[in-house]
């Protein structure tokens, strides 16, 4: 039953994809149900009603593309249900296809772990469902085809499925590189702009790269392995020498962490996630990341064998780098989606942190700990799941009301799009990782795991912890600056361009069905985080092999990780708390109607003329913090002033401002030039004289000769 | 019972709050050979805000007219959890300290919102750097609490300052690091000099006040009491944690009365002490403050390490 | 074996026939079906082999074992769908000028030959006519790659003609070093029968056969396309009618590395040292990698996809070198998915090349506005052939991997780099050709894509699963290769 | 063991072996085309002597035959054929200045030797005639590598690629009694074909770069200008 529902989410997005290829197919679908019911084929009067409906000329694309998504959407429903059943249930499910090489079939395996993503997954998809019907309506076929939309995103979110379901490398390895191909397509879909085509090259050859180092990784398990096979089942009884094992854990670090984007090997997502469609980097972001932090913990914890605390220290570097480096690049972003791609790379980063600190502690001989922090990874994702989604789907809205991503050309959006604005505050406030909100509780798991560092002998890791948990409340705090930055620019003040002037809340109440249920999600899970934990408790028991040491503290309203005494947190207690106070100062001071408050102009100074130009916008809001950390960008900044004739006066000032990222000079220019280098030497060898050709096949054949001789 | 004790003890937190200003601000006066007002100065400007009409800008959105309320109400449960005068709270298990700090972060967050709901310059600026200054407090306030909550191993505070008291006189470097960093966090924190002057309204110096700019009548009272209590809650804090002798540890009417008593002597001193600094100190230029704040968050870091290396080592 | 003759026989009637009628305006379809005579004998003759094992005529002439039955039949399907992506092509270049009836009938009737020879070197028994035929193919396409005569086309017929030649004769000295050496053991007629040959294989006298085996390589090599042996490759590919472009590189190069790994089975039946299989992974190892290198530096797209022929003809060259049975299923499959892969691409590439008008890559973009059906098939077939599941060349290639990893291992690291470079290679040209707005000026073509659809599908399909008759198959030939099935 | 000892017909194949040496020899030093072509034809010549002392000396009928083809073929076709084209492209009276000829003829020299060197595993268990007329034959072969190598003249070309075919049939008259009747005729026709293809190349090339000059055919390269 949990497998049926398994194969029938994959199913589901596959059907889904076959019939986004019918959009251009109208007439001859029409001509051939007239024909059809020429024949004399009987249909109930209300079936036939609606197809007649459905396949006139004027309704048909809308028609056809609400089916595909509601085909999404069932998978998404699917996948939800046999992820929870399998997660409530805590059973293995197996079985085999008969795909795949004559000797070594698809072997499948649905578990704790991969229900946990499935779920994910599920949730992303059913939001994306009901969002997308609004967002792709007004597409013109011609100019990008909903045709290619709907086929690459069914085989992209089937890919995904079938990366959690895959047990052994070779299915693993087709269902992954089928989802880097489909979101590659998806990433080039509106190829018109050559900023898309560059991004889409560069996410093809880094999703390359990424997946071949997986393959080596798995390679290096199965040199290892009893008899060569490739099945997980045969990884995860084969033990390697520590060497080996490390080996094989950078190799699945370089190319899983190239999917998740760590720092410095996440230069593709900023430039991906912007340029595709807004459901689509929604679940690229949202969800894709996961999928490879599924891959990595699946590889490291679970097919690699004994952990080391060394890759948790590496762990714990990289993961701050990210953190650090993708919340400070994030903040120096004006185009939105840029912005939450960056964003994502810290969330990425915090979790492989957390991870890290499990792994220590795991090798440390602490896997109650361990237990903790693995949760906290896993939680923290399942939230950046919510609300990243949210946020995308949120820009998405924007975007198509207000005709742009820069967030300066918007302000003054919460009185236009009300109801947009409240389900993005709450992302904003999720992201921010402010209590209440999802996000918080992740994070405050995270603090609990590092702050139990006293635990550990080794000296390193214990003056090493507590630096990563400064990193980690370092972020935290960046983070919230960078979203009060967000929010106050686009929603806030007055409008700063006209588009933003005109915007106004969108008619289609899908897309704000498929917000309202994020941010419910999240709001529900940061009131009520226990119910997410339990679930969590049998993936660490599966993974790591223990529970958490105070499972029973854990209930919806306590939040007793540890122990009660240590450390607790009653969200609905907190929740409470704030209502009361909330509404008995508001009444308290609102009783006296005389008091009602009345509107006036703004305070100007007695000079008058307030315009939207006077207020600060994002690149002025951050200017501070780019004073401050000044080294950690590429900052060119540009101010030249025209003095006027009266001297000691500027007439025109402007400012220029160009962030660039430091990965570029230093890892990705040189490559390339490298490797076009290489082929110019190369080349030199081919010079067209036949002489010359025939000269080396003279040469060939004496040296061949002088060897076997 | 105790649940009771708790309410009482944070209507304590809300109705001193606004005479340790007034205590503060006395002194000062008398510092700077001024005639002082009376104590009770501050509790009469709250109560004449909230008998005058306010007045909102036409740009202003409902998120400006919530955040008053939203930001005292985050205090108030800030002072729900924090132990004034007895360590036994029920509500400090309903939020240990990183809630503590979260909600300083939501008040924090609103406050800036709030800022640049108007539109206005000063309510961006005020919104960015208030954002810069606590991006940099709030890490350094964690080390700080972490180094407690380490020693203690709980992030509960109410059992982490037991744990001190059960301690007894005992000097640790790590906590003198963590007190000093926590000092530095609390000025910073509650808008004094040498970091922002609560009491200039010079354009390009505030930084708090340039968020509240635009409020007035009783939204202005909620943001003036808010701040009152949280310069009361990090008094408390610094007091309770790194001195906490005298605090009851059951409701013991007697107990009670000397932990009071003892409480109002600790916040006493230290409000003369602020009073003192900020007499002698300038405010520094904006662009020193990371200086100053990176400071107390090395001091913070320092304290955790010197108290996993030294002190908690086997 | 009727079937084998009719194969052989078929051809050899269409040479004369074309050669008379080439220039009838319909005589495509004519092409198309002798081509699909063709792919039913060798489905008859699959089918006969299925049944009854290895056949071999009578007087040794012909021999058709499991091994070049699949060729047989790959031969005869590509030879099919390219006969019938080419009726439409020449009918465009006839209607553009490019072409006069005299050259239309020696296209028709030498794209007949070259399958003639291709049959034959398919299907003889005998190393020397094995030789022959190979000249033979070389003879007949020859002409074919001049068939534009522009400057570079003769320049490049010439340097194909001088260098195959010089090739293919030291595969004769190499012939007559292993005839030598079998004089030794049998009587003369039959002495350069394969059958005779891999029986008394021990009894070879092992100094010579290696010479000969160096020969054999050298010479076939140069057909094979391995670096540095391959510089006729990219000019004859580039400057031939498409089609031809599409044969060469589906078949050609198939047969020649057939003939090198009938060779290989011969010698290491007789020496014990595996130095045939190190030559072979050492030339494999070099092509694949300088050809990976190469595809960055393309301003030609005919000349791009022959690069990658050229390494992939590398990749097999290896995989065979290694010989463990793993490598040598891989091999197999490797050489299926390829001819399929490469051939549809170079379909594509020719509408693409008549869409813009020319061949130069700079000047070819936007092919997915002007005609979507082209531009998504370049664009698929280049995911296909840049190792992308769910197409079949990964499936190949990931066997091929583990074949390294399991024998090899620090030569893997090598492989994927190569694998790696090739796919970047690939996309930094193809992309900006099929992505984008129209250019002025560009106009749809008459194309038949049905020769695109169906290799894709199939490469999809072996991507997917191996179809357990076809396994069976590489099965048997594995185990006629390497001694062994794979697991 | 001294040349007494053996028999007529080896005594007269090593003779012809060294002679066709020695006439490949000539043609690396040889600047005009039509005593290239001229000797090419000697070379021919030679070789259906030998063919033909082969067939005398074991009654090997077949070898009568191919000694007729390869008289046809390479004493008189192909050296005709290759004169009209001289003659017709009228460069009949340019002499090509050999650069570094004498290091051209060491370098065959060496190649000699190392052919003999290459095949020396032969020797534990074949006759003297049989190795020398493989050595000869590689060395022919190599020979004519280097011929083409060391000359830009597409004539040049065709007359080296032949010799490489006459070391080829040398090589397999006399070391194994000539091939199969099968592959003999291939060959042959094989030759013939091309023979033929060359003369359509020469008019296609020097109409299209008006000189036979193989140098001047580098359009199709790989080196960025």
């Amino acid at each position: 039953m949990i497998l049926f529902l398994a194969y029938l989410a994959v199913v589901l997005s596959l059907s889904s994809a076959l019939l986004a290829l019918l959009i251009r197919q109208q007439a001859v679908l029409a001509t051939g149900f007239v024909k059809a019911r020429d024949k004399g084929v009987r249909l109930p009067p209300a079936v036939e009603k609606f197809l007649v409906d459905a396949l006139s000329p004027t309704r048909f694309q809308s028609r056809l593309q609400q089916l595909v998504f509601l085909c999404l959407g069932l998978a998404g429903l699917s996948a939800i249900l046999s992820g929870l059943s399998v997660l409530v249930s805590d059973s293995i499910v197996r079985d085999q296809l008969v795909l795949g090489l004559p000797w070594l079939p698809w072997h499948v395996r649905l578990d704790s772990l991969s229900g946990f993503f499935y779920l994910i997954i599920g949730l992303a998809v059913a939001a994306v469902s009901l969002f997308g019907p609004g967002y792709v309506k007004d597409y013109d076929e011609q100019e990008d085809s909903f045709t290619v939309l709907g086929l690459f995103t069914g085989i992209f979110i089937a890919g995904m499925f079938m990366v959690l379901l895959a047990d052994d490398a070779f299915f693993f390895m087709i269902a992954w590189e089928l989802m880097s191909v489909a979101s590659y397509f998806l990433v080039s879909f509106q190829h018109q702009e050559a900023a898309n085509r560059r991004a889409a090259f560069l996410y093809l050859i880094m999703a390359e790269v990424g997946a071949i180092a997986i393959i080596l990784g798995f390679g290096v398990i199965a040199g290892f392995s009893a008899d060569y096979s490739f099945t997980f089942d045969a990884f995860r009884d084969t033990d390697l020498s520590v060497t080996w094992a490390s080996v094989a854990f950078i190799l699945a670090l370089l190319g899983f962490g190239m999917k998740a984007g760590l720092v410095p090997i996440h230069v593709w997502l900023p430039e991906a996630h912007p340029v595709a469609p807004s459901h689509i980097s929604a679940l690229m972001s949202g969800v894709m990341l996961k999928v490879a932090l599924y891959g990595f913990i699946r590889f490291c914890f679970e097919l690699l064998g004994d952990i080391q605390w060394e890759w948790g220290v590496v762990l714990l570097v990289i993961g701050a780098l990210s953190s650090l480096g993708g919340i400070f690049y994030a903040m120096m972003q004006n185009n939105l989606k840029r912005l939450l791609a960056y964003s994502s790379v810290e969330n990425i980063g915090v979790i492989f942190m957390v991870l890290g600190l499990s792994m220590i502690f795991l090798d440390q001989g602490h896997p109650e700990i361990a237990a903790l922090g693995f949760m906290a990874a896993l939680f923290h994702a399942f939230n950046h799941a919510l609300f990243k989604n949210l946020l995308f789907l949120g820009a998405g809205v924007i975007q198509h009301q207000v005709h742009s991503l820069n967030i300066d050309d918007m302000g003054g959006l919460i009185k236009r799009m009300p109801h947009t604005s409240k389900l993005f505050l709450v992302a904003c406030m999720s992201i921010a990782s402010l209590p209440l909100f999802n996000g918080f509780v992740s994070e405050w798991l995270a603090f609990q795991t590092a702050l139990r560092v006293d635990v550990i002998d080794n000296a390193v890791l214990r003056s090493l912890i507590p630096v990563a948990a400064a990193a980690l409340a370092l972020t935290a705090a960046l983070a919230a600056a960078c979203f009060v930055n967000v929010y106050g620019v686009m929603f806030l003040g007055l409008p700063r361009s006209r588009h933003a002037e005109k915007a106004e809340e969108t008619q289609d109440k899908g897309m704000l069905a498929a917000l309202s249920l994020l941010a419910g999600l999240c709001f529900l899970v940061g009131v009520i985080p226990g119910m997410v934990i339990s679930l969590l408790n049998n993936v660490s028991i599966q993974i790591i092999g223990n529970a958490l040491p105070n499972v029973a503290a854990v209930n919806w309203f306590w939040l007793a990780p540890v122990s009660a005494e240590q450390a607790s947190y009653a969200a609905p207690l907190v929740l409470f708390g704030v209502l009361l106070v909330g509404g008995v100062s508001f009444w308290y001071l609102r009783r006296n109607s005389a008091l009602e408050f009345k509107r006036t102009e703004t305070w100007d100074c007695g000079y008058g003329g307030l315009n939207n130009r006077m207020q600060y916008n994002s690149v002025a809001f951050m200017m501070p913090f780019r004073r401050i950390f000044a080294n950690v960008w590429e900052l060119d900044e540009k101010i030249d002033k025209k003095s006027s004739d009266v001297p000691q006066q500027v007439s025109e000032i402007r400012y220029q401002l160009q962030v660039d990222d430091h990965s570029w000079r230093w890892i990705y220019n040189p490559i390339e030039r490298l490797v076009y280098g290489i082929a110019r030497i190369i080349g030199r060898l081919q010079t067209g004289n036949i002489r010359i050709y025939l000269a080396y096949s003279f040469v060939t054949l004496i040296f061949l000769l002088w060897v076997v001789s | 019972m105790n649940w009771i004790f708790a309410f009482i003890q944070t209507l304590l937190f809300i109705v001193l709050a606004p005479l340790l200003v007034g205590w503060v601000k006395w002194w000062k006066c008398r510092l700077q050979n001024r005639k002082a007002p009376s104590l009770l100065q501050p509790y009469r400007d709250l109560l004449k805000l909230t008998h005058k009409q306010p007045v909102v800008s036409h740009t202003a959105s409902w998120l400006f007219i919530a955040t008053p309320y939203i930001v005292f109400s985050a205090m108030i449960l800030a002072a729900s959890v924090v132990p004034l005068i007895s360590i036994d709270l029920p509500t400090a298990a309903s939020a240990d300290v990183i809630v503590l700090v979260g909600f300083f972060a939501i008040a924090r967050f609103f406050q800036a919102l709030a800022g640049m709901d108007v539109g206005t310059a000063f309510g961006g600026m005020g919104a960015s750097r208030e954002m810069t200054v606590s991006t940099l407090a709030e890490p350094a306030m964690l080390m700080a609490i972490f180094t407690l909550t380490m020693a203690a191993s709980s992030t509960n505070l109410a059992s982490a300052i037991g744990y001190v008291l059960d301690q007894g006189m005992v000097l640790r470097p790590s906590f003198v690091f963590a007190l000093f960093a926590m000092i530095l966090v609390a000025i910073a924190e509650t808008g004094r000099i040498p970091v922002d002057n609560p009491a200039t309204h010079l354009e390009l110096t505030m930084i708090h006040e340039a968020m509240i700019l635009e409020y007035s009548g009783r939204h202005l009272a909620l943001i003036e009491w808010a701040s009152a209590i949280k310069l009361m809650l990090y008094g408390v804090l610094i007091s309770n944690i790194f001195f906490p002798w005298g605090i009851a540890v059951d409701f013991a009417p007697s107990a009670l009365g000397t932990a009071l008593l003892w409480l109002l002597l600790k916040l006493a001193v230290l409000a003369v002490f602020l009073a003192i600094t900020e007499t002698a100190l300038a405010k520094m230029r904006l662009f020193r403050v990371q200086e100053f704040l990176s400071f107390a968050y090395l001091l913070g870091l320092l304290g955790l390490l010197s108290h996993i290396i030294l002190e908690a080592s086997r | 074996m009727i079937a084998a003759y009719l194969l052989l026989l078929m051809p050899l009637v269409g040479v004369v026939f074309f050669a008379l009628f080439g220039h009838r305006p319909r005589i495509g379809r004519i092409n198309i079906k002798f081509n699909a005579f063709a792919l039913l004998m060798s489905f008859w003759l699959a089918l006969n082999v299925h049944k009854s094992g290895t056949l071999v005529s009578e007087g040794l002439y012909f021999l058709v074992d499991s091994f070049n039955v699949y060729l047989i039949v790959l031969t005869a399907f590509v030879g099919l769908t390219t006969s019938i992506f080419s009726a439409p092509y020449m009918r465009h270049e006839q209607q553009k000028g490019r072409l006069t009836e005299k050259r239309l009938r020696l296209y028709y009737s030498m794209y007949q030959g070259f399958m003639f020879a291709m049959y034959l070197v398919l299907t003889t028994n005998n190393m020397g006519i094995l030789w022959v035929a190979m000249e033979a193919a070389t003879l007949a396409t020859v002409l074919l790659v001049s068939l534009y005569r522009t400057p570079e086309s003769i320049e490049a017929a010439w340097k194909y003609f001088i260098l195959c030649g010089v090739g293919i004769a030291q595969a004769m000295f190499g012939t007559v070093l292993l005839y030598y050496a079998a004089m030794q053991i049998s009587d003369a007629e039959n002495a350069l029968n394969w059958t005779v040959l891999i029986e008394n294989a021990s009894q070879l006298n092992p100094e010579i056969m290696e010479i000969s085996f160096v020969f054999m390589l050298v010479g076939y090599g140069t057909k094979i396309g391995l670096v540095p042996l391959h510089n006729w490759l990219p000019d004859a590919h580039s400057e031939g009618p498409t089609p031809m472009s599409a044969v060469l590189s589906g078949l050609l190069l198939n047969d020649a590395l057939y003939a090198v790994v009938r060779n290989k089975m011969i010698v290491d039946g007789t020496t014990q040292t595996n130095i045939a299989g190190y030559l072979m992974m050492g030339f494999g190892l070099l092509s694949f990698l300088v050809a990976a290198i190469f595809l960055h530096r393309q301003q030609d797209i005919k000349r791009l996809f022959s690069y990658s022929s050229v390494e992939h003809m590398g990749l097999m060259t290896f995989a065979f070198g290694m010989g463990t049975p793993f490598s040598t299923f891989a091999a197999l499959l490797h050489m299926t998915v390829h001819s399929l892969t490469k051939s549809a691409i170079f379909v594509t590439v020719g509408h693409a090349a008549q869409i813009a008008g020319t061949q130069q890559i700079d000047k070819i973009r936007g092919l997915i506005k002007t005609q979507p059906s082209v531009g998504w098939g370049l664009l698929i077939g280049t995911l296909a052939i840049a190792g992308f599941p769910p197409f079949g060349v990964f499936t190949s290639e990931f066997l091929v991997l583990l074949a390294t990893m399991q024998s090899y291992p620090w030569l893997t690291p090598f492989l994927l780099l190569g694998i790696g470079l090739a796919c970047a290679g690939l996309f930094r040209n193809i992309q900006p050709m099929v992505y984008g707005k129209r250019p002025e000026g560009q106009q749809a073509v008459e194309a038949n894509l049905w020769p695109v659809i169906i290799h894709l599908v199939l490469v999809l399909w072996l991507g997917l699963s191996i179809p357990q008759s076809l396994s069976d198959w590489f099965n048997q030939t594995t185990i006629l290769i390497s001694g062994s099935a794979p697991l | 063991m001294e040349l007494i000892k053996l028999d007529f017909y080896t005594q007269g194949v090593l003779s012809i072996a060294a002679l066709i040496g020695l006439t490949s020899f000539l043609m690396l030093g040889q600047g005009r085309l039509l005593r290239l072509i001229f000797v090419f034809a000697l070379q021919g010549l030679l070789l259906v002597l030998a063919t033909a002392l082969a067939g005398y000396s074991m009654e090997n009928s077949h070898l009568y035959i191919s000694a007729a083809i390869t008289l046809v073929l390479k004493v008189f076709l192909i050296p005709w054929m290759l004169q009209k084209q001289v003659y017709k492209l009228n460069l009949h009276r340019d002499v090509e200045t050999l650069k570094n000829s004498t290091a051209v003829m060491l370098g065959g020299a060496t190649l000699v030797v190392f052919s003999y060197y290459v095949l020396h595993p032969v020797i534990q268990n074949s006759s003297v005639v049989l190795v020398n007329a493989l050595a000869v034959g590689l060395s022919l072969v190599l020979l004519g590598m280097l011929l083409m190598i060391s000359r830009h003249h597409a004539i040049a070309h065709v007359v080296g690629f032949m010799s490489i075919e006459n070391g080829l049939f040398f090589a397999a008259i006399v070391s194994t009694r000539g091939m199969p009747m099968v592959v003999e005729l291939g060959i042959a026709f094989d030759v013939l074909v091309a023979a033929i293809l060359f003369g359509i190349f020469f008019l296609h090339i020097s109409s299209s770069i008006d000189s036979l000059d193989v140098d001047q055919m580098n359009r199709l390269n790989e080196v960025d200008q």
